[in-house]
């Protein structure tokens, strides 16, 4: 460890904020591109799902005739 | 069968068509900003990238580009509503031409102008812009662009119904554009050299007031010629 | 042999294989994955000593270089894709073309404000002109292409043709944008700024920075089969093997 | 009949087009209750008819034009925007005629045939559903003067029915329609023919 | 009936059609000069009058520019043939492609292209450029124009079946207008400095050659994917 | 007459758009001598059948197009420039099919009646005159298979008649035509029919 202290890594001699917005930047996007295909994976599904039950509800007669989006 | 809308619950909903035009891809949103990033850079390629030289250039070049957008954009304003038919419909319709065209310029203007306005300080950033003149770049790029919205659409209007128009519309309104140039670059290099911005905004404030009460009447009456010529 | 390789291109073809294989890969990649980036970025953070002539500033080398590096290389990933799907019509390069292009955009966004922030404290400015920081920026403006053409079109078969046709042209152009960026700012480069001198860097920084960018190569392949597998549900959606999945995973 | 007032009434009309007098001393009234068809080969003036009685056309030909009530004007365009659904361009139409209720542009779509395309782009309907969101206009129109340019083209057997019983419940309602077309009406209602281009052949 | 025409015979009526469609009215074929000249005036304008400044950026300005025209006429380059038909005609044709193509991208460089470097020294001199400078400057607009033409080209001809391509294009093709802007900005700076500009002038002919044997099937691609959307 | 080669034949189309079938297991032949007309309502799918036919649409449907001899297409689209004249128009006409010469231009411009307008920019022609321009090229067609989409559509009566006319002979001359139109053919020649949207009818 080079620092003594948790204020001393925070602080890195007056380049912490640099360096945490960085690194807090870098995560985030990393974050946001790593989760946003299980997302729209997830809402993918639920929108076959929800489909499902509208057909087994209804039977399939209308979903033929109605013309898609 | 409820009758036809109010005046300006009519201009409204003429505002939102065109916004809603303009919107209706979410990266349509993103496309101007990109274009002005990608304008921007050009300069550094084409004129060196010496920091100090840019930043020196970085109040014309925004104002140029701003005004280079506005143009480019103003010319299809109309265009398409022409080629459709829209246009005959805007002008037999029985509500007021005067809030319906300014239904058009005020989308035109939040689209280009507002917009590169909220963003132009990051470009001042990338151009070396010194933060202090960051307001008064933001602000003359909101006031000025109202005025470039408004002679464009005369422009426009006065052009729409030419088959080879293009570049026509450039000639006719970058005169009126100058005087906007001039003040807006101005009001930046004033703020630059720490000289009172008030007077420069205020003139575009007042061709902004002028523009707003005499150019809807012009650009009605450039309507009218275009569809009846 | 034959037979088996002929199998295997036959499966690669296979949307629910492929969907398969991938998650599957996605689950032993992504924890290694960052596990690396956990212990490259500690030990950068935490166990390095900072550079003499920057301080501490420099150890946003350890985010910064990786994603620069992986960016660029994304690059010519999707291009390669795209021209797989263009000449032999391959679904699933189409799929990956589509994946890579959202992934890339990020890291080289990464770089840039990374680089952006690094710059603040070390040149006191937030931004130059620099070759290597403007070509960066033409490859984020090449990425955000491809993405705003494929988003512009309706039919998204026609778009991934489209896409296809662009990333190629692409890569006739990267080296040529490179060689003429470089050969612009050396042209230009101003006497009191020097950036660009070789830095010779000390092995005890060189270890954690590589951990890193193997990390990042990691992450983006997790992003891009991650991409890869939401593409074929959404083109599937329609198709019995999607329907019994979401029956399944309810 | 002739008593009532006119809706429209034009005298003395004389246009020259490229040379060519098209028409001259035309006298044109349209009264409540009238279907009135506008005939003519292929560039007989019909068009350039339309354009002056709607006020669109305001130099360039003799005669007067006098309009005494509100008018709804399809012309060869539809004034349909791509980008926009059925619903949209309904809802934003620039004529700023008629109703714009939500519920009544559904009840129109769904006379015109589009019943379940109110929200998919304008641009990926077929070129007749393109035309039928204009003519939807006609079903949420309040003025009583329809002048209508080719309302049938592009349009289907069944669709072209429909428009001819909208047009004679309109006129019996007391509104009146002026319209051009090659094809005669196949009503049960008197159908009052304006023909250009006769003293030409003649 | 005679038979269908040769390709090359074909190819050259294509040609004529397309510069018969851009001067059949007289002021656009002045238009592109005009909006240069007026471009050229906003730069004085926005960024001060200083002789020396501004001839220290005339080559880069005068490029910039010639870019920007160059992007806004590609943008229309098919449009109006994909709207009207006659690109599903063309893509029908039993000729060849390439030099259907070939034809197209002429005309558009004959008609900005190398007009702008016809009357560029012009405008140079309003900007204080040294006359030395004249013959690269011209040189370099001619070929490197060449190459922007056909670029563009491929930007037009992917975005031509979108119905909001408008900036689109810009950011497909501005990254790749790039390495032009700096060999032609480039070759006229270094006619200043009394360097030797031939390497330039050599780099932008390889440019343009390659862009003349590529990019014709990439626009060729480009207008069946659109047509086929 | 059906062992004669087919000059365009097509099996087992099937296409969806919009979440909805258009047609599916479709098969069309065109033999010489044959005139086709392809039926349907409104967005029944003809546009979208004529321009898998023709080679326009390559992806997005399934089944297999042959054709074995040049072709001709006129689609909702005229193709014709405003700022060109007629004469211009079809001497430069992007297709590169037919003759180009202009005595026989001029000829084909007199067919369709735009004698003496050869010459005027064809902005300035009538909506139905500037469609006759585009049918033009059909009088100096060499290919002997056309696929018209909508052909009639603002074309006067006797314009009608002249291309129906036109329709037989070039069949009789071992053509083919296979178009769309909502109106059926008023002539002595047997006329096929391939009815689009009869299974979502039924
Ligand atoms: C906003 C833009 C950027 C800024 C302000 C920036 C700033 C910096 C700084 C201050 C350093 C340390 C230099 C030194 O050691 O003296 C650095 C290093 C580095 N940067 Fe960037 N950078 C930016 C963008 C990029 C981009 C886009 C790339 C990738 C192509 C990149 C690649 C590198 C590499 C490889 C190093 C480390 C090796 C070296 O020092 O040569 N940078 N950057
Ligand atoms: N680009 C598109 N995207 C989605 N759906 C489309 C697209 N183009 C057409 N369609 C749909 O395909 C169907 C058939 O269209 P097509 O143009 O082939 O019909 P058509 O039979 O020619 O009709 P019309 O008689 O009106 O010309 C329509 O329901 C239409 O909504
Ligand atoms: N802008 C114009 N300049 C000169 N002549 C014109 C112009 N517009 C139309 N014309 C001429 O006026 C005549 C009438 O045109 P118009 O469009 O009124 O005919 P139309 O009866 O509507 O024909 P169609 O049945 O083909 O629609 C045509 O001969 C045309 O050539
Ligand atoms: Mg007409
Ligand atoms: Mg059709």
């Amino acid at each position: 460890m080079y620092f003594d202290s948790l204020e001393a890594l925070l602080a890195m001699e007056g380049h912490g904020p640099y360096v945490w917005a960085a690194y807090g930047i870098t995560l985030l996007v990393l974050a946001l591109v790593l989760s946003a295909p299980g997302r729209r994976r997830r809402r993918l599904l639920r929108e076959v799902r929800g489909e499902l039950r509208r057909e087994a509800a209804h039977g399939s007669k209308e979903a033929a005739h109605a013309p898609g989006s | 069968m409820s009758g036809a809308p109010g005046a300006l619950t009519f201009a409204g909903r003429l505002l939102r068509r065109q916004l809603t035009l303009a919107l209706r891809r979410p990266v349509a949103v993103f496309n101007p900003l990109l274009f002005f990033a990608m304008v921007v850079a050009l300069f550094p390629l084409g004129l060196g990238p010496a920091p100090d030289r840019l930043a020196d250039f970085a109040p014309g070049i925004l104002w140029i580009i701003a005004l280079l957008a506005n143009l480019l954009s103003a010319e299809g304003l109309f265009r398409s509503d022409f080629e459709d038919g829209s246009l005959e419909q805007l002008l037999l319709s029985p509500q007021p031409l005067y809030l319906s065209v300014l239904a058009y310029v005020l989308a035109h203007w939040l689209l280009t102008g507002v917009l590169l306005a909220v963003i132009a300080p990051l470009f001042a950033v990338m151009l070396n812009l010194p933060a202090a003149a960051l307001p008064v770049l933001v602000a003359s790029l909101l006031l000025g662009s109202g005025v470039l919205s408004f002679v464009g659409s005369i422009g426009a209007a006065l052009t729409v119904g030419l088959r080879r128009g293009g570049m026509l519309i450039a000639l006719l309104v970058l005169p009126f554009y100058m005087p906007v140039l001039i003040f807006g670059a101005g009001a930046v290099e004033a703020g630059l050299a720490g000289l009172p911005v008030a007077p420069f905004l205020a003139i575009l404030g007042a061709l902004f007031s002028l523009a707003a009460a005499l150019g809807p009447f012009a650009i009605g009456a450039g309507l009218r010629i275009s569809v009846d010529a | 042999m034959r037979a088996a390789m002929w199998s295997f291109f036959h499966k690669l073809g296979s949307p629910p294989w492929l969907y398969r294989i991938a998650g599957s890969l996605l689950g032993w990649l992504l924890p290694l994955s960052l596990l690396a980036l956990v212990t490259g970025l500690a030990w950068g953070l935490l166990f390095t000593a900072p550079d003499f002539r920057q301080g501490n500033s420099y150890r946003i080398i350890y985010i910064h270089v990786p994603a620069a590096v992986v960016a660029l290389a994304g690059y010519y990933v999707m291009a390669l894709a795209g021209a797989i799907s263009l000449i032999w019509k391959m679904k699933m390069a189409d799929i990956a073309m589509k994946a890579t292009a959202p992934v890339g955009a990020a890291l080289t966004f990464i770089a840039l404000v990374t680089g952006a922030i690094w710059g603040k404290p070390t040149w006191g400015t937030w931004w130059v002109w620099d070759a290597r920081i403007t070509s960066m920026l033409i490859l984020l403006f090449l990425y955000l292409g491809v993405i705003a053409l494929y988003e512009a079109y309706d039919n998204k078969a026609a778009a991934s043709r489209a896409c296809a046709v662009l990333s190629l042209v692409g890569t006739v152009n990267i080296p040529i944008i490179y060689k003429s960026v470089d050969w612009w700012y050396s042209l230009h480069q101003p006497a009191s700024i020097k950036f660009t001198g070789g830095s010779s860097i000390d092995p005890s920084m060189l270890y954690p920075l590589l951990l890193s960018i193997i990390a990042f190569y990691g992450l983006f392949s997790c992003a891009l089969l991650g991409n890869m597998r939401a593409e074929i549900l959404a083109r599937e959606t329609r198709t019995a093997w999607v329907r019994r999945l979401a029956g399944g995973e309810a | 009949m002739a008593d009532v007032e006119p809706l429209l009434s034009a005298s003395g009309l004389a246009l020259e087009r490229g040379g060519r007098q098209l028409f001259s001393g035309l006298s044109v009234a349209v009264r409540p209750g009238q279907l009135v068809q506008v005939e003519g080969a292929n560039g007989a003036g019909k068009t350039s008819l339309l354009r002056i009685l709607a006020g669109l056309s305001r130099h360039g030909f003799e005669g007067r034009v006098t309009r005494s009530a509100p008018l709804l004007f399809l012309g060869h365009h539809p004034a349909v925007k791509g980008l926009l659904t059925p619903r949209e361009n309904l809802r934003w139409h620039p004529a700023g005629e008629g109703s714009h209720d939500d519920s009544a542009i559904e009840a129109a779509l769904a006379a015109v045939g589009l019943y379940g395309y109110e929200d998919v782009p304008a641009h990926s309907l077929s070129a007749g559903q393109h035309r039928r969101v204009n003519l939807a206009r006609l079903y949420l129109s309040t003025s009583p003067l329809w002048l209508l340019d080719e309302p049938f083209t592009a349009i289907d057997r069944d669709g072209v029915a429909a428009l001819q019983a909208l047009f004679v419940s309109h006129a019996e309602r007391g509104g009146a329609v002026l319209f051009t077309s090659h094809q005669p009406l196949a009503v049960s209602y008197r159908v009052d023919a304006v023909v250009l281009g006769a003293e030409l052949a003649a």
